[in-house]
């Protein structure tokens, strides 16, 4: 298992940016080790840039605020790139030498320049379809965060996927209320009326992360 | 037991003179008391507060608002113990009835007021006083200034914690250390 | 009832100072008291720096005169002249910063209606012209939009007074005052009709020459305080120092007023009429 | 709603009650310390970062932990209500950030000239032109002679125990004066990471006006003529004197804080390895980098120790004083464009040479643990 | 010495002057339903000389 790394995700808002580091930061943390995450802050829009960030260590974590240096860079819409949908630019700016990216897009987006800039770095990218993976098994592109976070673990050796899933129910349990910005809130309500009930808003990100997670780890197998 | 270089004692001090705790004169804990800047026994400051008076020549006792009106239970055994402190004593009892600083002065001869504390203590040439029932706020700004611009010797009967600024302070003064108190002094006065 | 902060030990009685045995003896704390029985009781407010021939000061002793109940009033006020009597009235006064009375009597009357459920402690705001409509107008009317149970009085003397008779927003239009050097420019601010529209219950304008008035007026605003919602109680208090007319003059400006600009006006909201008619019959006295 | 909880002394909560992880961010943290201090009243005005704790905070009077609880119209009506309840003889909470800060300023000195145990958090982020909602904490600069008490949580955890903690010392008879405990915006408020929580079915015992220093305003409590505010008195020697006792008697019971913060926070500042000769000296976000950047060092083989001043006032000159005596490099750094900290720190030593004010980190703008390396490397070239 | 002096037998006790007097607890009224002044607590404003509909009152120039 993979210790010690830090995680930048970008996407736009409403994507779920912030709600993915969050899941993943409550596996790792009830997998016994130490995590920290927060968001970019900014004003919270839908639509505009967002990133959040996930750092994650077998040791305390002091260090906060936005991650500069990360070893992963995980892009929830191909606009972060294409259309410059970003604060961070070039998009993997920082990123540490073998560095690992993942990109939402069911196809190449890359100019030559960017993809100059990844090799230079010796950087391993994917391009994951999770938008379509999410429609295709959540209903609802809503559901991307779901499969990113599910492409994630069957690329890199993080936390179990089982921890992942179970972190995604008491997120969505409304056992505690979830607080990352007024705004998230607001979202938060808007995702669970897409669905009659939790119990099923559950069911179907469950099944979304666990197809994301299959889906990457036969591309990690096979290359 | 507990030395400290600062001495807390009979002033004038002069113009603005430094709160004791700020010259690092720490307030006990429970079962102590405060001797002119030092951490003693209860008992030796229950000594020294029966000197002191047995010794006055004008000793005042200024009872504060929490003892001279009866809004709590326990009031009464309270204030009856402290008149009968005054008698034992030989000390006189002048109140502070209330906070306000008054306009347009008060009268000395029947009254102490936090906020000039020493026209009563002048006026009347107190050179021992005790007080008791004040909230602790009060008593300290009173305290303070008492000792800035007179040399009477301060003594504060403390139902909390004490106060540095008065040369002796006696904290968690209930019934029963009044009780104490009033003995000690009996015995003070017959030796 | 809270009278036992003002009933003395026996063991102290008779060393008490005399202000406080005749506050005890002849007060309005054991005996009901009102403007009626001025000059018959102890009165709680003392003696007082204020001007000869002060009108606020004539105004604060006649409020202080007809409250209801003195023993459970809180009085919250600013900076200002009003401080100087009100520190001298025997009951809690308090003041903070400028212009945020009625904020602090919001929380104030909130905290103290969880503290003591069972009892009507009346949080009265009684401040100048200035820190109602000018520095604390924003307070002063959200307290209202929130309907808090607190009768705010204004001791209107249409000028700033403590710091030296500057223009207020309820100074007179054309009015030569410090920092309104070649007269003031706009018109009274209109807060009495403010009241109105802002949410209090019972809103009373009305001056010190019409003491009785007054009595009737400020018992009916904490009355319906008490229960219905917030109470405003414009009161004018000509400032002879500072409008530069005589100290003996102050009531027949006050008089002139009432004719001219400042008539006695009263506005009541119908369920404010409702609890009223009915504690003032059963009181049985209307007392007025 | 009927909330079902036990009371229970500082210590008990504090100290003794088992603890469990929680990964939670600073605002909720927030939320679970107000759940726990028995508060009677809290009032709320919006402003980023502090928003989303006051929802919280509102969401606890709707299931019923606090008594009262509304929305003000701006930030002086808030802690000028705040005041007014705390006269009334209840604890209350409030929280505000930057320009909040600012608004309410006059205030703060009012709470403190009338010995009120008020506690109120500070999600520090920037107050100028340019507007700026992101981290730094300048607004301290402004308050540290408001005669608060002012502690700097350096996480979501001290972020929540000084919250107790701040009750705890405040209302104590000898100290009563209000605590702002202060977090840098966003770095806590709005990280999610562990926190040790004690269980939620125990609060702290309400507060007792009875044995507040100053009478409560209820008219319950003689006398009844009191003056709580400093004496407005135009008058003559003897009432200046009055006014400046008074004043002595705020940074006498700052001062008596000490020994409560000692007992109850563990000290007014916390060393590490105080004998290495480079010492890196911070409050608040400030250290959780430090420490970061001192775990680089030692593995480079360069040996730093770690002052961590929590409390901001009281000041702990001596601690600081002691702690520094072997000290050759002292570096400050700082989430704020003024160096306040360094300041301070300046101010309380001998040979203040030794201090560095830097990095200086502010607009919101993260402090790479990177920096405060080769802040450190520098100072080392530079003095051999 | 400052004050005002009361001519007994022209007071009626209508308490007009009581009610005009800025200072509180300086003109009362006695058991013969007359109005005695405190004069020591006077500051002379002489407002309830002017209220007094019955000119009993006069600004005691002594």
């Amino acid at each position: 298992m993979i210790s010690n790394i830090d995680i930048r995700m970008a996407g736009l808002g409403g994507q779920g940016v912030v709600t993915a580091a969050h899941i993943l930061g409550t596996a790792v943390v009830s997998a016994g080790k130490h995590s920290a995450v927060n968001p970019f802050f900014g004003a919270e829009k839908r639509l505009a840039p967002a990133e959040s960030y996930v750092r994650m260590a077998d040791r305390p974590v002091y260090d906060r605020g936005e991650i500069l240096y990360p070893d992963l860079i995980m892009i929830f819409a191909p606009e972060v790139i294409t259309m410059g949908k970003s604060y961070t630019m070039p998009f993997y700016s920082g990123l540490k030498e073998k560095g690992l990216v993942m990109i939402n897009s069911d196809e190449p987006i890359l100019s030559e320049k960017e993809q100059a800039g990844l090799d230079k770095l010796g950087a391993t990218l994917f391009y994951i379809p999770a938008t379509k993976l999410a429609m295709e098994f959540a209903g609802t592109e809503l559901a991307t965060n779901m499969t990113m976070l599910g492409a994630l673990c069957g690329l890199v050796d993080l936390v179990e996927i089982d921890t992942v899933i179970e972190a995604v129910a008491q997120r969505f349990s409304g056992k505690s209320k979830f607080v990352a910005s007024g705004t998230t809130a607001v979202l938060d309500e808007s995702i669970k009326s897409k669905y009659a009930k939790v119990s099923l808003l559950i069911e179907k990100n469950t099944t979304a992360i666990t197809k994301a997670y299959e889906y990457t780890k036969k591309l990690n197998q096979s290359k | 037991m507990c030395e400290n270089k600062y001495k807390v004692v009979s002033g004038p001090e002069g113009y603005l003179p430094p709160a004791a705790s700020l010259m690092g004169v720490l307030l006990p804990d429970e079962g102590s008391a405060l001797l002119e800047g030092d951490i003693v026994k209860e008992e030796d400051a229950m000594q020294q507060i029966a000197k002191k008076l047995c010794n006055a020549k004008n000793p005042v006792i200024f009872p504060g608002p929490l003892i001279l009106w009866d809004w709590a239970d326990g009031v009464i055994e309270k204030a009856k113990l402290v008149k009968k402190l005054a008698d034992v004593a030989g000390a006189k009892i002048i109140p502070m009835p209330d906070y306000r600083p008054k306009y347009p002065k008060i009268n000395p001869e029947v009254e102490i007021n936090p906020n000039h504390p020493n026209i009563t203590i002048w006026h009347n040439d107190i050179d021992v006083c005790i007080f008791v029932g004040v909230h602790c706020h009060y008593a300290n700004v009173a305290l303070k200034i008492i000792r800035g611009g007179t040399d009477c010797y301060t003594i504060s009967l403390c139902a909390e914690v004490g106060h540095e600024d008065a040369m002796v302070s006696m904290r968690d003064l209930d019934v029963k250390k009044l009780q104490k108190l009033i003995d000690i002094i009996e015995n003070e006065k017959s030796s | 009832m809270s009278n036992r902060i003002i009933t003395p030990v026996k063991e102290f009685e008779d060393l008490l100072p005399q202000e406080y045995k005749d506050l005890v003896a002849d007060g309005p704390f054991f005996a009901e008291k009102g403007v009626d029985d001025l000059g018959t009781f102890k009165e709680i407010m003392e003696q007082h720096p204020h001007c000869a021939g002060c009108g606020e000061a004539l105004g604060m002793r006649l409020v202080l005169a007809g409250l209801p109940t003195p023993q459970d009033t809180l009085i919250i006020g600013t900076p200002g002249c009003s401080f100087f009597g009100l520190a001298q009235t025997a009951l809690n006064y308090s003041n903070t910063a400028f212009g945020n009375q009625n904020a602090v009597a919001s929380g104030l009357k909130r905290m103290l209606q969880i503290r003591y459920p069972d009892k009507h402690k009346d949080v009265v705001v009684m401040v100048g012209d200035g820190g109602i409509a000018d520095i604390g107008l924003d307070y002063t009317l959200h307290s209202w939009f929130r309907k808090e149970k607190i009768t705010t009085i204004m001791l209107d003397n249409e000028v700033y007074g403590n710091t030296g008779g500057q223009e207020s927003g309820m100074s007179k239009e054309g009015k030569v005052l410090n920092m309104a050097p070649t007269g003031k420019k706009f018109p009274k601010i209109p807060v009495f009709e403010l009241a109105k529209t802002s949410g209090c219950c019972y809103v009373a304008k009305v001056t010190i020459a019409s003491p009785k008035k007054i009595g009737k007026v400020i018992r009916r605003a904490i009355l319906i305080a008490r229960e219905i919602g917030p109470t405003y109680v414009q009161l004018f208090t000509p400032c002879p120092t500072n409008l530069k007319f005589a100290p003996d003059q102050t009531l027949k400006v006050a008089k002139e007023a009432e004719k001219d600009y400042y008539p006695f006006e009263e506005f009541i909201s119908d369920d404010a009429a409702a609890y009223l008619a009915k504690v003032e019959q059963a009181k049985g006295d209307g007392k007025s | 709603m009927n909330i079902e909880q036990k009371n229970v002394s500082p210590e008990h909560i504090l100290f003794e009650a088992p603890r469990d992880k929680a990964f939670i961010t600073g605002s909720e943290a927030v939320a679970e310390a107000v759940k726990r201090a028995n508060i009677d009243m809290s009032i709320a005005y919006p402003i980023t970062p502090q928003s989303e704790s006051m929802h919280l905070i509102g969401d606890l009077y709707a299931q019923g932990y606090i008594k009262d609880y509304y929305r003000a119209e701006n930030e002086f009506a808030v802690m000028a209500a705040v005041h007014g309840a705390s006269l009334g003889g209840g604890r209350v909470f409030t929280a505000t950030s930057g320009p909040g800060t600012l608004r309410a300023a006059e205030m703060f000195p009012v709470w403190a000239g009338s010995r009120q145990p008020i506690v109120c958090g500070f999600m520090c982020r920037g107050i100028s032109l340019p507007p700026s909602i992101q981290p730094e904490n300048i607004e301290m600069t402004f308050l540290l002679d408001s005669g608060m008490l002012m502690f700097h949580a350096e996480n979501a955890q001290d972020f929540f125990d000084m919250i107790l903690k701040g009750y705890a010392i405040a209302e104590k008879p000898d100290v009563h004066l209000p605590v702002g405990v202060f977090v840098d915006g966003f770095f806590t408020t709005h990280t999610r990471e562990i926190v040790m929580l004690p269980p939620e079915d125990i609060r702290l015992s309400p507060y007792d006006p009875k044995c507040s220093p100053v009478p409560a305003f209820d008219m319950e409590t003689p006398p009844m003529r009191v003056v709580r505010d400093p004496l407005l008195n135009k008058s003559n020697f003897i009432s200046y004197a009055a006014n400046a006792s008074w004043h002595q008697e705020i940074l006498a019971a700052a001062e008596r804080s000490k020994k409560y913060i000692n007992h109850y926070m563990n000290g007014l500042i916390e060393v590490d390895n105080p004998k290495a000769k480079i010492l890196i000296a911070a409050s608040g976000t400030a250290v959780a980098q430090s420490r970061e950047a001192i775990r680089d060092l030692q593995a480079e083989g360069i040996d730093v120790g770690l002052i961590k001043v929590k409390s901001i006032r009281p000041f702990p000159e001596k601690e600081i004083q002691a702690a520094t005596e072997n000290a050759e490099i002292i570096i400050v750094p700082e989430f704020n464009a003024g160096g306040w900290l360094a300041r301070e720190i300046k101010a309380s030593l001998d040979h203040n040479s030794r201090v560095i004010s830097a990095p200086r980190i502010f607009g919101g703008m993260p402090m790479p643990k990177e920096l405060i390396v080769n802040e450190v490397k520098h100072a080392i070239k530079k003095r051999a | 010495m400052m004050g005002v002096r009361v001519a007994e037998d022209k007071c009626i006790g209508c308490k007009i002057c009581i009610y005009a007097c800025p200072e509180p607890n300086v003109i009362k009224l006695t058991d013969s339903k007359k109005v005695t002044i405190e004069c020591i607590k006077c500051k002379s404003c002489l407002l309830c000389v002017s209220a007094c509909p019955k000119k009993a009152l006069t600004k005691d120039e002594a």
